[in-house]
């Protein structure tokens, strides 16, 4: 069994509306410190292969047909 | 003419669709719900209707996309047939390719429901061909997630191939910032692919399609359809 | 609550000694855990209203349009042409100050499986909220995500959002009050109820899978916030609108095939309310096997499957022979739907893990033995001091304009807009008047009728008098059903208290119903159902006490259906009804002078009557251009909203000897300002003289400002000023 | 300047219809190998501090305050 763990976060180039709230929040808490924020998913999935090459390709593959938009979207995991 | 309204799990605007065809247009319309391979009849027209399938979880419209019925659609589409995105619909259309650029979270990150004016950019379309060029219309929005978004090559070819449907604007047809209430490129409100056979929008057409609900302005979106198919002129030409 | 921890583990589930003693007793033994957990949640005040139901009992439940009255999982009213209307409201305060957004949303979930159960197509939802002053934070957390809630959940299923109120005052601060409407379209053959019968048929388990959601929420539902409620926090659940959505497309198809004996939606108190609610309505007893209830977690025990409140679910009694056919419809929809049991005959609540009876006990006795109580009603002390506060000595401002101003940008009387425009008020295409008017009006496919919807209650009313205010909040709420054309059929409530223990909060229940049940009488009515939520309390402070009215009306003649505002330049503006020297309670003086006292404006049921007969047949014989009930803010505001709303101006004149702040500003009852062609006037004097209502000239629709002159007063301001207070004020305050 | 990666996820017994749709989706795309779902929140925070340890602090005062529900959520955080 393995797991991954996703991350899918905006491009760039993509405004992220939620960043800039969540920074605001932040600020009126008396955060003055933060800088940016960009918000993002993180997924967690456990999956079956064979090894750990085999899981590899498959989150590889899960991450471009569904997990991911590239039009919007980049993506990295780790694999446990 | 024969329409009809693919249902995946969570679309709630697939009623509202089907009355308007049924009811006020008074064309023939099926219910097709989206675990079907094929259609089981020639459809003239076919619409992916608003609402939240498969709950909107993940992205909008990203796992409807993957239903079995939307290989039919996309077939069907490749073959020039109508499709008709209305909101959800046209999350889905991005989704799937058959439409460019994405849907992302309106600006102020709250859902917004009211009526706001679009301007016809494109009347030569399939869609569109029962408004006047230019013609600025009434429409509601009920969406989270209708930020128009697209790379700057995207929308530079949208623009040249006369592919931006209708924009949001004022009452007087100026496409303003102020009226970009959910942040679209340009403002975006609905966009064709380059054949000019699939039509995505993000407003309600189906909303104000009848007087009753005091603005029937809509209703030529479905006018429209039936009339270019009987082969009908470009109104104002 | 797996070991006893203490001594007396009823306790901490609830129970008092005498209430165990009781248990002992019916059933000849000491409860095990599994049985003395089921009885503490069905014997919380939120499932068996043990202090409320010997008081709710005088409210007047019958007409000849009543097809099912309270005790079902909704009300249903008759409409004409073999269709009616199946309704509810439902409080979810608790759950909500813990966790906004999922508190609020999952009040909306269970309100709509109650009118799906009935055989009813949900087709409109509202809401009626309450929170602090906006000035504090933490309101404004509360308030944006209870409306973001809402949203995210009304809007994913489909169901319009049509209407609602919103009040903020400081008692509300700790304990905001969430309640949520549904309204149910129906055919009255696919009328289906919450009962089990036919022993053995089967018993199923549908929809979502069963997690350790919200265990022990209905007693937690029963008792004030503290600070050890954080302590309780697991009873938080999180909705899934998504499978509501496909459960309630399932139920519908599945109700009209003929196969549901009964069904029943799993709220509070989950299985174990569901199955021994549905037996008692049977006379029957229900066997049910735990092992087969499908989990979402693994090693759940059965204490845990039976107290589980997790969303989504219904238990559903089909016609013995037709499982697979139930099996069939829910897993084209994706969903489970298990044989967990059967009808008995023994009256009897079993309930095993395989072969092993883990719990048994008799079904009525979990929902009709429990004690009832007669508490002790007591006039709060302080209360007449408070009613007797000398209003007429009161200095008047010297700026009325500022004051007009300033009272259309106090959140409670400012547009909501901010709120309804993230609900989505359309979805259907049966929306023909939206919210922002006094009633929302919804179409009937296929008919010429219309239905009129609304949620009321003034809670300072009936803090400063609950008989007065319950009056108030019924009659409120049918004149704004009558402000469209519409006649009301029936209500729904929602009663909102603090703890019913003190005698002074129980002395404000029995009043407000009393004053209640007067109107409904007065004004046929009927109450078809409710919700009683107590215990509204934080650190021992009481809520203002709330009943919320939801109502609906019918309107026989769609196209005579009658909104707000202004419609024609020149036409006469008219008032129905009497002003009179009233402050009491009013916005104004709690805003300019800081004072919540006096008597509430009084209410004449008889003139009211009149009132609203007269209006209805003034706009069914198409009389009249626009009509809107007169409330919070007086006949000034009422003035502004007609102008808003129809985007044309008003000259005034005012004539009277009221002194100024109570002739703008208070908020005299029974007052109805319409609009009419000229040519009309004769046959419209002749309506209001023939129903005895006193009608008067205010002035003409003119321009686009709002000019009101008075004896020694005068308000002029364009309509661009005023449209920028009443609409900026709530989200200006929310950008803080 | 310190950047914070930061992972929001519901507790596990809590309902994840998210998690739930996204598993379903991918099965019928063929990954019959996947066992479980979870999707939570990816944040990334960048911010000014005296030190790692301050940072470390603010973000999870920032967490605690702000980022996380601890009613119905769990997080950690990696500082870079
Ligand atoms: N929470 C809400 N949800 C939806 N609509 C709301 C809400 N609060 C207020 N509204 C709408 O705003 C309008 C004004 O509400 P209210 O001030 O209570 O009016 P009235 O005094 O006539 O009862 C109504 O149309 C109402 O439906
Ligand atoms: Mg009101």
């Amino acid at each position: 069994m393995y797991k991954a763990k996703v991350f899918v976060t905006l491009k760039p180039s993509i405004l992220d509306p939620q960043g800039n709230a969540v920074k605001k929040g932040l600020l009126s808490l008396g955060f003055n410190n933060v800088e940016d924020v960009r918000v993002g998913k993180y997924l967690e999935v456990t999956l079956e292969a064979a090894d750990k090459e085999q899981a590899f390709k498959d989150i590889d593959e899960m991450c471009k047909k569904l997990l991911a938009n590239p039009v919007i979207e980049d993506y990295s995991f780790e694999l446990e | 003419m024969r329409f009809a309204v693919i249902v995946f799990p969570g679309s709630n605007c697939d009623a509202d669709c089907y009355h308007v065809v049924k009811e006020v247009i008074g064309q023939e319309v099926d219910y097709v719900w989206h675990r079907e391979q094929k259609f089981s009849q020639k459809y003239d027209c076919v619409i992916l209707p608003g609402g939240f399938s498969y709950g909107d979880y993940l992205r909008t419209g990203a796992i409807a996309r993957f239903s079995p019925i939307m290989e039919e659609v996309i077939n069907y589409a490749h073959q020039g047939g109508l499709v008709l995105g209305i909101c959800n619909g046209f999350q889905i259309l991005t989704e799937a390719g058959l439409l460019p650029g994405s849907l992302v979270r309106n600006k102020e990150l709250k859902f917004v429901c009211k009526d706001v004016y679009l301007k016809v950019e494109n009347n030569r379309t399939p869609f569109t061909i029962d408004y006047a060029p230019g013609q600025v219309i009434k429409v509601p929005v009920a969406h989270g997630e209708g930020a128009y978004v697209c790379d700057p090559d995207t929308l530079e070819r949208l623009k040249e191939n006369n592919q931006i449907v209708f924009r949001y604007s004022t009452a007087g047809g100026e496409a303003s910032p102020e009226c970009n209430f959910n942040g679209s490129v340009d403002n975006i409100a609905g966009i064709i692919n380059e054949k000019g056979n699939v039509l995505g929008m993000m407003p309600h057409p189906e909303r104000c399609a009848e007087a009753v609900l005091g603005n029937d302005q809509g209703k030529y979106v479905f006018t429209s359809i039936v009339k270019w198919l009987k082969g009908g002129q470009v109104r104002g030409k | 609550m797996e070991n006893n921890r203490t001594e007396k583990p009823w306790i901490e589930l609830g129970l008092t000694d005498s209430e165990y003693e009781r248990i002992k007793e019916i059933l000849g033994r000491e409860p095990n855990q599994v049985e003395l957990g089921m009885f503490s949640v069905m014997w919380s005040e939120h499932c068996s209203y043990k202090n409320s139901r010997p008081v709710l009992k005088t409210f007047p439940t019958e007409g000849p349009q009543v097809l099912q009255g309270p005790g079902e999982n909704a009300g249903v009213v008759d409409i004409g042409d073999g269709l009616a209307i199946a309704f509810k409201v439902e409080s979810h305060n608790h759950p909500s100050a813990i966790e906004p957004y999922q508190g609020a949303a999952t009040g909306v979930g269970g309100i709509v499986r109650d009118v799906f159960t009935m055989g009813a197509r949900p087709i409109a939802l509202l809401n009626s909220l309450r929170f602090g002053s906006l000035s504090s934070p933490r309101s404004r957390y509360l308030f944006s995500g209870v409306v973001s809630g809402i949203a995210g959940y009304g809007n994913c299923i489909g169901i319009p959002t049509v209407g609602g109120e919103v009040y903020f005052h400081p008692s509300y601060e700790g304990n905001p009050i969430v309640n949520a409407m549904c309204v149910g379209l129906l055919e009255h053959k696919d009328l289906a109820k919450g009962v089990a019968s036919g022993v053995g048929n089967p018993v199923m388990v549908v929809g979502a899978k069963t997690g350790r959601d919200g265990i022990c929420g209905a007693s937690f539902a029963s008792e004030e916030l503290n600070d050890a409620s954080e302590e309780k926090r697991p009873a938080v659940q999180v909705g899934d609108p998504f499978m509501e959505k496909l459960l309630m497309e399932a139920c519908l198809e599945l109700i009209k095939t003929g196969y549901v004996v009964g069904m029943q939606d799993m709220g509070a108190a989950g299985i174990t309310s569901s199955s021994c609610e549905m037996a008692t309505k049977g006379n029957t007893g229900i066997e049910i096997d735990v092992a087969l209830v499908p989990r979402r977690e693994e090693g759940m025990t059965p204490y845990e499957i039976m107290l589980s409140e997790s969303q989504e679910r219904m238990l559903v009694v089909p016609v013995k022979g037709k499982e697979a056919e139930v099996e069939r419809i829910f897993s084209k929809w994706g969903l489970d739907a298990v044989v967990v049991g059967h009808v008995t005959a023994d009256g009897m609540l079993r309930v095993k893990e395989g072969d092993k009876v883990v719990a048994e006990v008799p079904a009525k006795a979990l929902t009709e033995m429990c004690p009832v109580y007669h508490r002790e009603a007591k006039m709060p002390e302080k209360l007449p001091e408070i009613q007797n506060c000398d209003l007429k000595s009161l200095s008047e401002p010297s700026n009325y304009q500022k004051v007009f101003l300033d009272l259309l940008s106090r959140p409670n009387i400012a547009s909501k807009e901010w709120v309804y425009e993230q609900y989505d008020h359309m979805v259907g295409v049966n929306t023909v008047v939206r919210p922002g008017a006094d009633a929302a009006v919804l179409r009937i496919k296929g008919t010429n009728k219309g239905i009129a919807l609304t949620i009321d209650c003034n809670s300072r009313y009936v803090y400063l008098d609950p008989y007065t205010g319950g009056k108030v909040a019924v009659s409120e709420a049918a004149r704004n059903l009558v402000c469209t054309g519409a006649k009301p059929l029936g209500l729904t409530n929602c009663i909102n208290f603090g703890n019913p223990e003190k005698p002074e909060i129980f002395w404000q229940f029995k009043e407000a119903v009393r004053g209640m049940s007067d109107a409904c009488r007065a004004l046929n009515t009927p109450v078809t159902g409710g919700n009683v939520s107590f215990y509204n309390e934080t650190k021992g402070e009481a809520v203002f006490p709330t009943p919320t009215v939801g109502m609906v009306g019918l309107i026989e003649d769609l196209s005579k259906v009658c909104t707000l505002g202004f419609k024609n330049q020149d036409d006469y503006i008219l008032l129905l009804g009497e002003n009179s020297d009233e402050l009491g309670g009013s916005e104004f003086l709690a805003m300019y002078h800081g004072l919540e006292a006096g008597m509430p404006p009084k209410l004449d049921l008889e003139k009211e009557k009149a009132l609203q007969n007269c209006t209805l047949e003034l706009i069914g014989r198409g009389l009249i251009n626009s009509a809107h009930d007169i409330s919070e803010g007086g006949l000034s505001v009422a003035l502004a909203e007609c102008c808003l709303a129809g985007r044309l101006g008003a000259q005034i004149k005012l004539e009277s000897p009221i002194r100024p702040s109570a002739l703008l500003f208070g908020e005299t009852q029974s007052r109805i300002i319409i609009s009419i062609s000229r040519e009309m006037l004769e046959q419209v004097r002749e309506v209001a003289q023939k129903y005895g209502v006193p009608i008067s000239k205010l002035g003409v629709v003119q321009g686009k400002s709002l000019v009101i002159n008075g004896n020694d007063f005068t308000i002029n301001l364009s309509l661009s000023e005023i449209e920028a207070r009443y609409k900026g004020a709530i989200p200006c305050l929310m950008k803080g």
